[in-house]
């Protein structure tokens, strides 16, 4: 079987898994699914950049994916202005204060010589500056905060186009992989996983304690949407009147109609993509990837300079994965910090990589359609299963009672397993790099 | 060419090179020998960058470049091959030579993606080069095949025409006959010979076996436990008491004097 | 990936061949719980709570002419608001639910409020959700909660504790919506009936030790802990240390943390504290666990709230003789409160009687049910002491 | 006196749950040092190797008591003299001592059962194939998400309480009872075995590995595999020692958390955070970093968010006493600690406090 064919026949199966997801379920189901599926594909998109291209191992998707979520409330979300004249550029202020503050710190240990001298004038730097920086911040903070805490409480956002917070949170994620791969990139592997696994702790903890930003764990909802609310669709008497002549159901046809708007926007946006990374991949700068991934050593004697190119490649994917971020929380309509677990973020995200092919864009698109299919459907599957392992056991006795009750957790198992039997029957994954 | 003055290099307390100091010049092939331990290999990642030293410096043409990092001494025409053969094993044999030219437009991703007909152009060029170089080692008939999949000789000589792509000044060859058959290793030499004379290449090379050395290298300089011991004619050395000492006391005379 | 895919067409085909064996009175009613994530442990009685009244409806045989309620469970991971919108909107447009109990945790709730119950026109009643933003949301009339906002709770733990002359408390939360919630709006109407705060500490559930907001709790003072938090998550763990430490003898528990697992968790070690929870009176919390009669834990929290969101859900299905949310949605408050015959737990049938005979009801339930303003529970609370190692009533509010 | 006041209250808050968080973590860093150690990679399942540890050992808990009973019915004189004998220190039969320790033998042996099993059917192909270390980390993490599924699936998501036994050694009312200072000090049986057994756990495991001959391979095969493999070392016997030695220190780790806190499968998972940040920053590979690393992580989380009111309130005088809580960052930070000393050390010592392995 030739491999374009085989291809072809693993991406018929997926969307054919959607299609019947359509028939059998619901199309809404289906699309569902499906626009969860682009978002994740982009996901793994930006992971593969990292391990696939260059093997950089990174275990921290779930901050990047967040800061992309937290651009979606900067950027969509209307500004609160009793909030910004109570204490916003005091807030903005203090931030200042306390980058000058790390920044002054950095240049004193570049620019001062060695010695014990130079240590503690750090340390002063750093104890001052940390202290004006509280002396400044936390009170606007306060302030801030003070303004009506169960409605707003924070900044509020730009009141821009929610569109224009797609490219922003890739920004902004490549932002902060710029930060880490500064100071990261030079560990090897385990350790920098450990430390994005760390770091995006961190972002998801800021995320969760910092309400002026974007209320904590009170959650941002009612972020702006692209397209048409399904209500107003069903208000519109011209979209009624449609429906109606081609025979659908007004309701069910504005949900999904605005399900297919939402599927147009990311369609777009992976398209783009794979175009980029594909172009990418083939020019002489993908060969130089494979290159440094190959042989970091040897690259680096033939002239290249190996982390440059792993810090781009660091910034590139984790922007990947900042602008599915965003997605992601202009589909949910909300952002929701006690959503982030690494479980759901970054651990699913590599499985769909390594199941789907790493250093293969088409593979990780695949892996991403396939394993966001399983995830949404392995759980009314597990319930099936107990259901028939059960049949036979009498009604209400302890054991069966308690395995119905454990088919959820046939989640955790089944994705784990699918892991473990891919990497050892299929270690390349479904498609393989070429 | 290069002048290596007085560099240490310790790991911990062991002294790997220990004070040693060299001149390679311009237009020479330079033979590295001595016994296992004497440090060529770390004096060598020392000037190749991938080491930094703990004291001492190196020059090259009157230019300090001690402790610069690989890649910049690549970009200075200092390239080097390695002991074991550092092949990009998943890539063509014709990929790891289009490789290496720096500063190709296509390096940078916005060409990549949006100034295709420049790259292309530039490409061809490359591919042009890359079967030159794969003709003078003559092993052309292994174009397409994987870097993976060749013998350890192949290696060696692709690591060769690595150099070849670009304006190398000087070559570092680690032990570039280690492991190769008889018939590679006369190909490889007579490469060595004809960069040499064609091109003017100034090579540097690690190696144990003495007819090669004698073939090609003239000066040749023997190291000891991280000191350079004696420099001169492949016959001087051989001659020399010290290096038979040196060797003797690792129990190699026979190499030596073989 | 052969026998995956075999499966799942068995599973799909097995699920097409139950939906047209469905006829129009087989009427599904969604519980969307967090079956996994954070609150787990809570969900499986919350669950058995919706459909222990859902069985009676059915059983009664009296739901619009003997109508049958199935329970479809969906998971909504309390969290992940892209898996629990995937879930709904299987169970809204696939399994056909005519209404949502739940969901559970304020977050996924708003998720399933927006992008499924709204844009379908499905009701939704969620047992748990006491986050006071979602008084605001746009809910086009569908969305009602059995629970009342956490606003109206901060107002009466301030009067239980001016009431016993406590004014210096301080606060931990567990670091979610309703934790935080509670305890902004708590701080808020503390401070403003004179009373000081003197830390408000959040604590994470289900991570690894407390020694640490335990000791910045304790130096920071005061005369009682507040625990905003969940009995079998961080809360027990603050208590324990916290207990254990010294550094308080008396707390106060909202809501998350009145179960009878408190009291078996700690025993005579928190008498003297204080707490509340909704509950209207003794006889309908007995009466509740007289009727759930041991087959699950009744006291566990939100478990009476989801018998009653799913009792309300099935008698505003009757009094509109349509089990079509865009027909009964406008009937649920009605049913809810007064004017009526007065509905308690465990006299579902009675009441589906008296609504088809074009009767009025006043549902109070499990929990004493009154909604109010945009469709949520009016809150009267229950104020609870320990004494001796026992849970007693102190009062109501 | 105050100055004592602040010393207990420091001690009380800071210094004992402190060192008994550390001793735990400092457990379960062992284990995942021993396995970057001897097998290279860094095991993402140990969390929930620990979990399930625990969870085996709450299950034979439970059962205790019905073997007593089965035993007290059955065999009358003979064996019930010495079963009572056995129980007697034990919480099921009154004495102070939890009765969880009597089953972690059992736990632990269960444990190594499923880790050998493991290792035989999952990651022993891997060391076959000479995989790259990174192949490793990743099918490890898809052993985390089976163990994970396993555990609740077995023993259901919920709070498991099965510490029995006296609850204190010294509790904070006795103590002031005792000194009649205004701070109490209070120190739990949990926390004293938990102490006392990280001290024999780790006592054994050094004697084990310096002096036993088995242990010096492990050694050696450790520093350098083919230099071991040339002196006649069976690396499979090497691994599977590693494997039961890592279920012995995973189950008692697991065991003496749920004991000292409760057990509830989704903790463990979280737990992995810390212990790989004490295993790194000790430095990955080395038994003392792993349980230095262990203290640090556990004394800064601990300390860098402790609000000092309290303890300067005693030591300074009355008009200098801080009106807020002089609290460097507030506890939500507390797990950015850890990981800002972990990315210090990193940057500083890129191999960790006692430089681990680099290879």
């Amino acid at each position: 079987m030739s491999v374009s064919l085989k291809n072809t026949l693993l991406f018929a199966l997926v969307f054919g898994l959607i299609l019947a997801t359509g028939i059998f379920q619901s199309w809404n189901v289906a699309l569902g699914i499906f626009n969860m599926g682009l978002i994740s594909a982009i996901m793994a998109l930006g992971v593969n950049m990292q391990w696939g291209y260059a093997g950089l191992f990174n275990i921290g998707v779930m901050g990047f994916v967040a800061l992309g979520g937290l651009a979606a409330v900067l950027v969509g979300m209307p500004p609160v202005g009793e909030a910004w004249a109570a204490g916003g550029l005091r807030v903005i202020l203090g931030l200042v204060l306390g980058a000058l503050t790390i920044v002054a710190a950095i240049l004193a240990w570049a620019r001062l010589p060695h010695g014990r001298m130079r240590a503690l004038a750090v340390l002063a730097i750093l104890v001052v500056g940390f202290l004006t920086y509280r002396w400044v911040f936390d009170p606007g903070v306060v302030a801030v905060e003070k303004v009506n805490p169960a409605g707003t409480g924070y900044l509020g956002g730009l009141g821009l186009p929610v569109l224009v917070a797609w490219p922003v949170g890739g920004l902004l994620a490549a932002g902060a992989a710029w930060l880490i791969g500064k100071t990261a990139l030079g560990l090897r592997s385990d350790y920098l996983a450990i430390a994005t696994l760390g770091i995006a702790e961190i972002i998801i903890s800021v995320l969760k304690n910092e309400d002026w930003l974007s209320r904590g764990v009170k959650n941002v909802v009612g972020v702006p949407r692209p397209v048409p609310y399904e209500i107003d669709l069903q208000k519109s008497e011209g979209f009624v009147a449609r429906m109606q002549a081609w025979g659908f159901d007004p309701v069910t046809a504005s949900s999904i109609a605005v399900k297919l708007a939402y599927a147009g926007f990311f369609v777009v946006v992976l398209l783009a993509l794979i175009w980029l990374a594909e172009m990418a991949l083939k020019s002489p700068w993908g060969r130089m990837m494979r290159a440094i991934r190959d042989n970091e050593v040897a690259a680096e004697a033939m002239g290249k300079d190996v982390t440059a190119r792993h810090l781009q490649i660091f910034v590139l994917g984790s922007a990947v994965c900042g602008l599915a971020g965003a997605m992601m929380t202009t589909l949910d309509g909300q952002l929701t910090p006690g959503t982030y677990q690494p479980l759901r973020f970054t651990f699913l995200v590599w499985v769909m990589v390594i199941v789907g092919g790493s250093g293969n864009n088409l593979g990780a698109v695949l892996g991403g359609f396939l394993i966001w299919f399983l995830w949404v459907q392995v759980e009314p599957l597990g319930r099936w299963l107990m259901d028939v392992i059960t049949l036979g056991l009498p009604d209400g006795s302890w054991l069966k009672g308690h395995l119905l009750e454990s088919a959820a957790h046939m989640r955790l198992l089944t994705m784990g397993l699918i892991l473990v039997l891919v990497l050892r029957f299929s270690p390349r994954g479904l498609i393989p790099e070429r | 060419m290069i002048v290596v003055d007085d560099v240490h290099k310790h790991f911990g307390g062991f002294h790997a090179v220990d004070g040693a100091s060299l001149q390679i010049a311009e237009g020479s092939i330079t033979g590295l020998i001595g016994p296992n331990g004497a440090g060529k290999t770390t004096l060598f990642n020392v000037i190749a960058g991938v080491l930094k030293p703990t004291a001492g410096c190196v020059s090259m043409a009157g230019e300090d470049i001690t402790g610069l990092p690989p890649h910049t001494l690549f970009g200075k025409g200092l390239l080097r091959t390695f002991q074991i053969a550092h092949e990009f094993h998943s890539m063509t044999v014709r990929e790891n030579l289009t490789m290496v030219p720096g500063g190709q437009s296509g390096e940078a991703l916005w060409n990549a993606w949006f100034r295709r007909g420049k790259v292309a152009a530039e490409e061809r060029e490359l591919l042009k080069k890359a079967d030159e170089v794969l003709e003078f080692l003559t092993i052309d008939h292994l174009r397409d095949e994987k870097a993976g999949n060749l013998s350890g000789g192949q290696k060696k000589l692709l690591e060769l025409g690595r150099t070849m792509m670009v304006d190398a000044k000087v070559v570092f060859l680690d032990e570039v006959g280690a492991g190769v058959n008889r018939t590679l290793l006369n190909t490889i030499g007579d490469a060595i010979l004809r960069l040499n004379s064609e091109r003017g290449y100034t090579f540097c090379m690690i190696e144990h076996d003495m007819d090669f050395i004698g073939r090609l290298c003239d000066p040749v300089i023997c190291m000891a436990e991280g000191k350079v011991l004696a420099e001169g004619t492949i016959d001087e050395i051989k001659a020399n008491e010290h290096v038979i000492e040196a060797y003797l006391g690792t129990g190699l005379k026979n190499k030596v004097t073989a | 990936m052969k026998h995956l895919l075999l499966g799942s067409a068995a599973l799909i085909s097995l699920a097409g061949a139950a939906m047209a064996g469905s006829h129009s009175e087989d009427i599904k009613i969604g519980v969307i719980l967090g079956y996994t994530g954070p609150i787990e442990s809570l969900t499986p009685q919350m669950a058995d709570g919706a459909e222990l009244a859902m069985k009676e409806v059915t059983d009664s045989g009296k739901l619009m002419g003997g109508a049958k309620v199935t329970p479809v469970r969906a998971d909504s991971t309390c969290v992940d608001a892209g898996a629990a919108t995937a879930a709904a909107e299987r169970l809204v447009t696939a399994d056909g639910v005519k209404a949502i109990m739940g969901a559970d945790c304020s977050g996924v709730t708003g998720a399933i409020l927006q992008n499924v119950a709204r844009p379908n026109g499905i009701v939704m009643i969620s047992p748990s959700a006491t986050s006071p933003a979602l008084s605001t949301a746009e809910d086009d009339g569908l969305f009602f909660r059995t629970s009342p906002s956490d606003a109206r709770q901060g107002v009466v733990m301030t009067e239980v504790l001016m009431e016993a002359g406590i004014n210096e408390v301080a606060v931990t939360y567990t670091n979610n919506d309703y934790g935080k919630g509670l305890a902004d709006s708590f701080q808020a109407a503390f401070e403003a009936a004179g009373g000081s705060v003197t830390i408000s500490a959040a604590h994470e559930d289900g991570k690894a030790d407390y020694s640490a907001e335990v000791g910045a709790l304790a130096s920071a003072g005061g005369d009682r802990l507040v625990v905003a938090g969940y009995v079998d998550q961080g809360g027990s763990g603050i208590v324990r240390a916290a207990l254990d430490s010294g550094a308080f003898d008396t707390f106060h528990f909202p809501d998350g943390m009145i179960s009878d697992k408190l009291v078996e968790n700690f025993g005579s070690e928190i008498d003297g504290s204080s707490g509340q929870h909704p509950s209207p009176s003794d006889e309908l919390a007995t009466r509740f666990t007289d009727l759930v009669g041991g087959a699950f834990d009744a006291t566990s929290p939100f478990v009476p709230e989801s018998y009653d969101a799913a009792a309300l859900i099935m008698l505003a299905m009757q009094a509109a003789g349509s089990s079509d949310s865009a027909d009964f949605a406008g009937k649920i408050m009605d049913v809810a409160n007064a004017p009526g015959e007065p509905i308690q737990s465990g006299e579902l049938a009675k009441a589906l009687e008296i609504l088809a005979d074009g009767g009025d009801i006043d549902y109070v339930g499990a929990t004493g049910v009154e909604l109010i303003g945009p469709g949520e529970a009016a809150g009267t609370y229950r104020v609870v002491g320990f004494e001796n190692g026992e849970e007693v009533t102190a009062g109501r509010k | 006196m105050d100055v004592l006041n602040a010393l207990v209250a420091f001690a009380n808050f800071v210094l004992v749950p402190a060192t008994a968080y550390g001793a735990q973590l400092a457990l379960g860093a062992l284990g995942v040092t021993l396995i970057y150690g001897i097998l290279r990679f860094s095991n993402f399942a140990h969390g929930d190797t620990m979990a399930f540890g625990a969870m085996v050992t709450i299950l034979v808990t439970w059962s205790i008591p019905l073997v007593f009973a089965w035993l007290q019915f059955n065999f009358p004189t003979l064996l019930f003299p010495i079963a009572d004998w056995v129980l007697s220190p034990f919480g099921v039969a009154g004495g102070p001592l939890p009765t969880a320790l009597l089953a972690l033998p059992v736990g632990i042996l269960v444990t190594a059962l499923l880790l050998l099993g493991t290792d035989r059917v999952i990651y022993g192909f891997y060391r076959q194939q000479r995989a790259k270390p990174v192949v490793l980390v990743i099918v490890s993490m898809g052993v985390m998400f089976m163990m994970n599924g396993l555990v609740r699936f077995v023993i259901g998501p919920d709070d498991q309480r099965f510490a029995d036994g006296a609850r204190f050694i010294v509790s904070a009312r006795e103590f002031k009872a005792m000194t009649g200072l205004r701070e109490g000090l209070a120190f739990k049986t949990s926390q004293g075995i938990t102490i006392v057994t990280a001290v024999i756990v780790v006592a054994a495991l050094f004697w084990f590995l310096n002096r036993t001959r088995t242990g010096k391979s492990m050694r050696a095969y450790s520093d350098n595999e083919d230099l071991a493999l040339l002196s006649g070392i069976n690396p499979e016997r090497v691994v599977a020692i590693t494997w039961i030695i890592v279920a012995a220190l995973a189950t008692v780790a697991g065991v003496l958390y749920g004991l000292d806190k409760s057990f509830k499968p989704f903790t463990y998972f979280q737990l992995l955070l810390p212990i790989f940040a004490s295993a790194i920053v000790g430095g990955l590979g080395s038994p003392v970093g792993a349980i230095v690393g262990g203290f640090v992580i556990a004394f800064s989380e601990v300390t860098v968010t402790y609000a000092w009111k309290k303890v300067l309130g005693y030591l300074m005088p009355e008009a200098l006493e801080p009106s807020g809580l002089v609290q460097l960052l507030s506890t939500d930070y507390k797990f950015a600690v850890s990981f800002v000393i972990l990315v210090i050390v990193l940057l500083f010592r890129p191999t960790g406090i006692f430089a681990g392995k680099t290879g």
